[in-house]
């Protein structure tokens, strides 16, 4: 492909190898730890689910008691197939006797190793392979009915009941949308566990569960087949449940996650290398399942200010790459985010958006880029507020991006009402439609301001990707230079439930699902 | 619908939670754009009986007057089970069914005529109804078979247009009237009843407005046989003059 | 200037000599004849006004006395000229002894030709200075406070009540419009008179009177003071009574005035032969006093369709110039009209929209194009409306167009409300200055869409105006080429104001003018 | 204004014409897009007091509900000559001002502490206030000699925040309030003057909050002493701050 901003590709080479050095160091630490949600993630794939009396999940009580017992260093898998030889349970059925105080898993006698493997592996093989056969259901399913053009649009239902997101959600897609996104209760994220059951009460949104996730994809399945477009189910997977969400997300065939240990660090105060850790084995689990992931890159521009730290989003886009390239998960299913997000006010504003867009376009030419609206600069002007998502949805056609969430007109005052969301699919539905190959079209000037923004915008982000690489990610994030907010080492939420593996520590599932043929 | 049972009877705005009653409204008002204009603004959204009355957006209009955007949670409910609507009730054939018709039924070619009156010079209204080429993929009266249709154009006085009707013997008028300043359509249309009733033809003649904020129920009150709206095509007039016509000869 | 459309400039050089002849055929039957305003114009510039006892403005009164007695082939300035020398009174003495009876014009001794000569003449140039006085008084004040940046932002006022649009006008200068155009009440084009002093009630639009320039006029210089801009006002001066409204608004300096024969030809069904002559003596004053004319070729696409009948809009722009360059008024002050009225659901109906303003830019590179919003395809939903608008402006900036009649959100439903003006002015200044230098920026591709949809309009408007050059002005408007509607050559109104002026003939006013420097 | 007197005591809403009512409002019922349910908006619309409302949009969206744009001239009327609003009214100084002001009256340095408390995570705002930087070229309190201002960030606990007030011994404590989603400010808002009670130290303390839907009317109301809404900057806050603490001396 050609630049149409005449970029340095050596600059953007340069920047790819420093951020792989950088996320090869994470990845090093990564590699010698686990977390209590990546244990009980292992949990719920080995098919452990339910809640007990006192409503706490399952996967937490054979969590806790193990960890509580000192035998997590070895991994839950183990001290469950342990179990298992010794009792000849199921899985489901130790978990209840471990709630129910009947049976205690570091208490069981130890068995023969190799047996215990070829449990752990027999669940593990079992559950990868219905993971796989979702994978495949969604994609025959594309094949069989279609799908919307890109940029997908991307809407959000927030009521915080299950039921009427259902409805809201199948009411966007006969409006037009190809991706709902169930946002989560706000707070969700700070929880150290994954609530149960279908639920019809939440502030901002509605508590990710599986059984919530099971009714929105039954009802977009079933809207899906009506409208002749499958219909891409989003939900976060982000927070102290990083990995479970992802592992719930994979079994009930979601189809994008928005997945991002930057994003939980800096905007929900998680602890750092909690998160990273937690996003690996996400990442891998969303690899596997085919689920897109969206990175939280847009966020930064809501705190720090979008001219000045546009390079910032680009830093931050080719780390994330890396990261997600290590656990398996291809350019394809990463939707990598950016925003328009600068003042309305800024001249020649528009010509900066576009050129930041069309350069995140070509740097990342196979990843379909998930673009995020105005939101910092939409007020109560609702009107104000549709002529700038207007200018948002014509810059994702021009440049051609691959997920556009749609800017609401009531973005200052209200989670989306039903008829908000209709107005905005008919704002970008026009958009797209009346300037659909203007980006074929129209090429830019040679050294002119909107090549000249990209242009600068590529190299101070090099620049700081090579200061990155020299200083490591943990100071870079200590000193503030991501969305401008400063996070320590061990600060932030989630610390304790880091766990430093043991020797014999076994988790199955990265390998099976690394190894994508399995 | 698991959400929630809706009660017919008690219709409310719906934002995103049944009931919610969520409403956006937006007006002017002749005071100063400050902490009174917008107190003043949420007491006004109070008497139109909207709780929580928020104004989201307060602007200046550079004459000491200020615009508010609003929204507030609507009191009221409506009684949806009891709603009537006036509305054209004869059902509506395509083309070729409407000239079959006329063959079968009328036995002669019908003449209708249309005019946009008064000053209006909006034509493309009539014309969609009218010419040849209709609108939208919906062939026109003049293309009918059976019907002698005449597009008189725009600004034609009614005097004009009797005059032309008795002339041709008409069996149908069409009016169209698309300004509505100051209720002028209301005017004209008014006018043009009492014209035809002083000359004694209004009888003889099935008698047809339309326009974008013309409705059957308005078109009723005029005096009208039949009023047409936003979205009509030639076939649902010519529906309705053809089965009026004849249900008028069997009385 | 470069093409970056790729025009064919010899075709642009075809059209323009066709239409020269097209305008040539046309001025030499305009030469030959006069009509009853604009004898009734020449009345108001020698320094007659006012009404009679029943309200028949003197002009009116004057004129019909010679006419009925059967002297108007020479023109009404001789007769007036011939009693002045007669009886000493002034113009307007004369016209009030004529209204009361007292005088019948054409029933006074014939006086000394030459004496009769020098009378009119002097009155003429007497007339003609202050009208040059109003120019300077423009020039100097715009040097003096500066204007607005083009594209000048152009909303109308459409209360009925003077006052209250005085009012409305004030403030839209406040909120950022640049010019005001006060519309007219519904069907005064068709009035075979000027009404008389203020006035408060109209339909859809406010009287076009003298003293209602005056009171606007007033109010806006107020206004622009204040806001530190000349603020330019715009009023009609079409219809039956063109030259004399072109009169009153040099008089009291209007700056901008619709003028186009065509437009009432087709769209007020006004006679054809009547209006072009009259329309010439508009432009004659419009050139001298320095008003920018408004064509209305943008009108055609309402009727007819804007994708298929786009080269009739340049067709009429092209000869629209000529029979403006014949009346001595220069291109800049030429605001050829032409519109963004293609349906919203076209697909790359922005790539033809933006085709098409571009080409006229660069076909009428001198000319402050008036680009007119979408009308026909805004319907209720005011919030896709207020998008539509966006897309308008945005082409507008890219496009450098002179004049941007701003679409109204509300346009489907009422004439602009208060806050109507305010939002689209907020709408059009926010993309105006986002997208500031984005037609610097960007370059077509060559033989794309873009550029290929130019140059076909421009080919089949070539090929039509040899047509018209072919078949003469008249027969093509018989046969309704321009907006679908077809007129006849003795029909429509005012034909009866049509007089074939004698050998005696004398008209001061044109000369003066078109001598610029006199 | 020659096109009319404003009568302040029946203000209206203004389309072109003084008290031409003309009111725009949109909302969703849930009811099908036809002929009934466009009268079913009409007939809401005359509850909440229009004259001749009038639907110029309906659209379906897709779950057999309706979305209305609507026009009509309202019928209410304000007395806008009674209204009162409840807002600070202390004046504001300039940040110098309130640093001399400080070394002048008070003569210690004070004590203010920030948050964004429960589980809103949305600090720009009260960042806007504390942080050295501030917002929109006005410098935020941790740049004010004579205050020491610290910002504990977001989602911190209401009991968190009243033991940091009670070991640094607080002189006013910001509370940033922005998510509003089912009234989860109020409730947040209304326990922390709750804890501070049971604690005693409610009186002690100025206790202050803000966000996109505060006002000075609504903090009064729950117990704080002032509220500060969109566009606040740090002196306003500072102002009210050095100004109550020295009336309170006074007392
Ligand atoms: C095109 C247009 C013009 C063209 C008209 C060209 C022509 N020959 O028709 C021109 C440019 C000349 C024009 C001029 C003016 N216009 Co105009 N115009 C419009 C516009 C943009 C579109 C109207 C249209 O063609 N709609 C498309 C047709 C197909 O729809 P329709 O008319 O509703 O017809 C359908 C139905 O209503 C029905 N129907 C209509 N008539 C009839 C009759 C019968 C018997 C039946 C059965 C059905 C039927 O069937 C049709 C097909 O479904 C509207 C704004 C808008 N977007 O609606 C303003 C608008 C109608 N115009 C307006 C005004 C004020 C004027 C002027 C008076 C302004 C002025 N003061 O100078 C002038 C003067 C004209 C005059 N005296 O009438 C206002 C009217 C405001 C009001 N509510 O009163 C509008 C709403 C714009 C505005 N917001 O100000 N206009
Ligand atoms: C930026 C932003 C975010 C960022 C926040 C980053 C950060 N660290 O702050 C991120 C991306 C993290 C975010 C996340 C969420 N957000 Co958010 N977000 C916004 C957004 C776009 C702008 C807010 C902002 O920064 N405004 C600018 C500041 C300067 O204005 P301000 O806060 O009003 O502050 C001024 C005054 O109010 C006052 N003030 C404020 N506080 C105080 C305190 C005191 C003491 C004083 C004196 C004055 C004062 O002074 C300030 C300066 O003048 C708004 C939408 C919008 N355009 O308003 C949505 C919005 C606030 N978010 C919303 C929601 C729902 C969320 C989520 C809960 C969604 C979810 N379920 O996941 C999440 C989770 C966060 C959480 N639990 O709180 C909703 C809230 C709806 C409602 N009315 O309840 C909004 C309105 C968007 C929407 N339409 O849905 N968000
Ligand atoms: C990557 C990512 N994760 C999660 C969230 C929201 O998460 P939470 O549920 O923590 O509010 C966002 C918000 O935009 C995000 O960008
Ligand atoms: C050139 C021109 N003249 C006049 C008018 C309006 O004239 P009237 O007063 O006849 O409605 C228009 C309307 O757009 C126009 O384009």
């Amino acid at each position: 492909m050609e630049s149409k901003l005449n970029l340095d590709f050596d600059l953007i080479k340069r920047a790819r190898g420093a951020s792989k050095k950088i996320a090869l160091d994470v990845q090093d630490f990564i590699d010698l730890h686990t977390t209590v949600t990546v244990e009980r993630t292992i949990v719920r794939l080995i098919g452990i689910d339910g809640v007990d009396e006192i409503d706490t999940p399952l996967p937490n009580v054979v969590v806790e008691d193990v960890k509580e017992n000192g035998g997590i260093e070895r991994g839950i898998a183990f001290w469950l197939g342990n179990a298992a030889v010794y009792t000849s349970k199921t899985p489901q059925e130790i978990a209840e006797a471990v709630a129910s105080g009947e049976i205690n898993l570091t208490q069981i006698p130890m068995q023969d190793k190799e047996a215990i493997k070829a449990k752990i592996d027999e669940w593990a093989i079992n559950s990868v392979e219905k993971i796989r056969n979702k994978r495949l259901e969604r994609e025959n399913t594309i094949e069989r009915i279609g799908e919307g053009e890109k940029p997908y649009i991307y809407v959000i239902v927030a009521t915080g009941n299950v039921y009427e997101d259902a409805i809201q959600a199948q009411a966007a897609a006969r409006q037009g949308a190809d991706i709902i996104a169930v946002i989560r209760s706000t707070a969700q994220s700070l929880l150290d566990y994954v609530p149960y059951g279908a639920t019809t009460e939440g502030f901002g949104g509605t508590y990710a569960t599986q059984e919530n996730f099971r009714i929105v994809r039954k009802a977009l399945d079933e809207v899906g087949e009506e409208v002749g477009r499958y219909i891409r189910l989003c939900n976060y997977c982000s927070g102290l449940c990083m990995p479970e969400i992802a592992a719930m997300g994979a079994i009930e065939r979601l189809d994008v996650m928005l997945n991002d240990a930057l994003y939980g660090i800096l905007f929900r105060d998680i602890n750092m290398q909690r998160t990273f850790i937690d996003q690996y084995f996400s990442r891998v689990i969303n690899g596997f399942a085919g689920i897109i992931i969206n990175t939280g890159e847009d966020n930064y521009l809501t705190t720090a200010d979008a001219v000045e730290e546009a390079h910032t989003v680009l830093a931050s886009q080719f780390i994330n790459e890396q990261f997600a390239l290590f656990a398996g998960l291809p350019e394809e299913q990463m939707a990598l985010g950016h925003a328009f997000e600068m003042n309305p006010k800024e001249e020649n504003g528009f010509l900066w958006e576009l050129a930041q867009a069309q350069m995140a376009r070509e740097i990342f030419y196979i990843s379909p880029l998930k673009y995020m609206p105005p939101t910092k600069f939409i007020t109560g002007d609702i009107f104000k507020g549709h002529v700038q998502n207007a200018l948002f949805n014509l810059i994702s056609i021009w440049t051609n991006q691959g997920i556009q969430l749609l800017g609401m007109l009531t973005e200052a005052i209200h989670t989306p009402h039903l008829h908000d969301r209709a107005l905005m699919i008919e704002n970008a539905k026009y958009v797209f439609n009346n300037c659909k190959d203007l980006g074929d079209e129209i090429e830019f000037k040679k050294d002119g301001i909107i090549q000249k923004r990209a242009q600068k915008v590529l190299k101070e982000a090099t620049e700081l990707i090579e200061e990155i690489e020299r200083n490591g990610m943990y100071n870079t994030i200590e000193q503030g230079k991501f969305g401008g907010v400063k996070r320590l080492r061990t600060g932030g939420k989630g610390l304790r439930g880091v766990i430093k593996k043991d020797d014999e520590y076994y988790n199955p599932f990265i390998i099976l699902m690394l190894r994508r043929n399995a | 619908m698991p959400a929630g049972k809706i009660d017919y009877s008690k219709i409310k705005p719906y934002g995103d939670t049944l009931n919610d009653g969520m409403t956006q409204l937006s007006f002017t008002l002749p005071i100063p754009c400050d902490e009174k204009g917008i107190e003043a603004a949420k007491q006004l959204a109070a008497k139109m009986g909207f709780e929580e009355p928020s104004v989201v957006h307060a602007k200046d209009l550079g004459v000491g007057y200020t615009y508010f955007i609003l929204y507030g949670k609507c009191k009221h409910t409506v009684n949806y089970e009891v709603i009537k609507v006036v509305k054209v009730e004869t059902g509506v054939m395509s083309r070729k069914e409407v000239e079959a018709y006329i063959l079968e039924n009328l036995k002669k070619d019908i003449v209708i005529l249309g005019a946009c009156t008064g000053s209006d010079a909006h034509t493309v209204g009539i014309d969609a109804i009218m010419n040849m080429k209709g609108y939208d993929g919906h062939y026109g009266l003049e293309r009918y078979k059976g019907i002698d249709a005449l597009n008189m154009g725009s600004q034609v006085e009614n005097e004009e247009l009797i005059a032309k009707a008795i002339e041709l013997k008409a069996d149908a008028i069409l009016v169209s009237q698309i300004v509505t300043q100051k209720d002028v359509h209301v005017n004209n249309l008014t006018n043009l009843v009492e014209l035809m009733e002083a000359e004694g033809i209004r009888d003889d003649i099935i008698l047809i407005c339309g326009g974008p904020r013309i409705n059957h129920e308005l078109a009723k009150e005029l005096g009208y046989d039949a009023g047409f709206g936003p979205g009509t095509y030639a076939e649902d007039v010519a529906s309705f003059v053809v089965n009026e016509m004849v249900a008028r000869r069997r009385k």
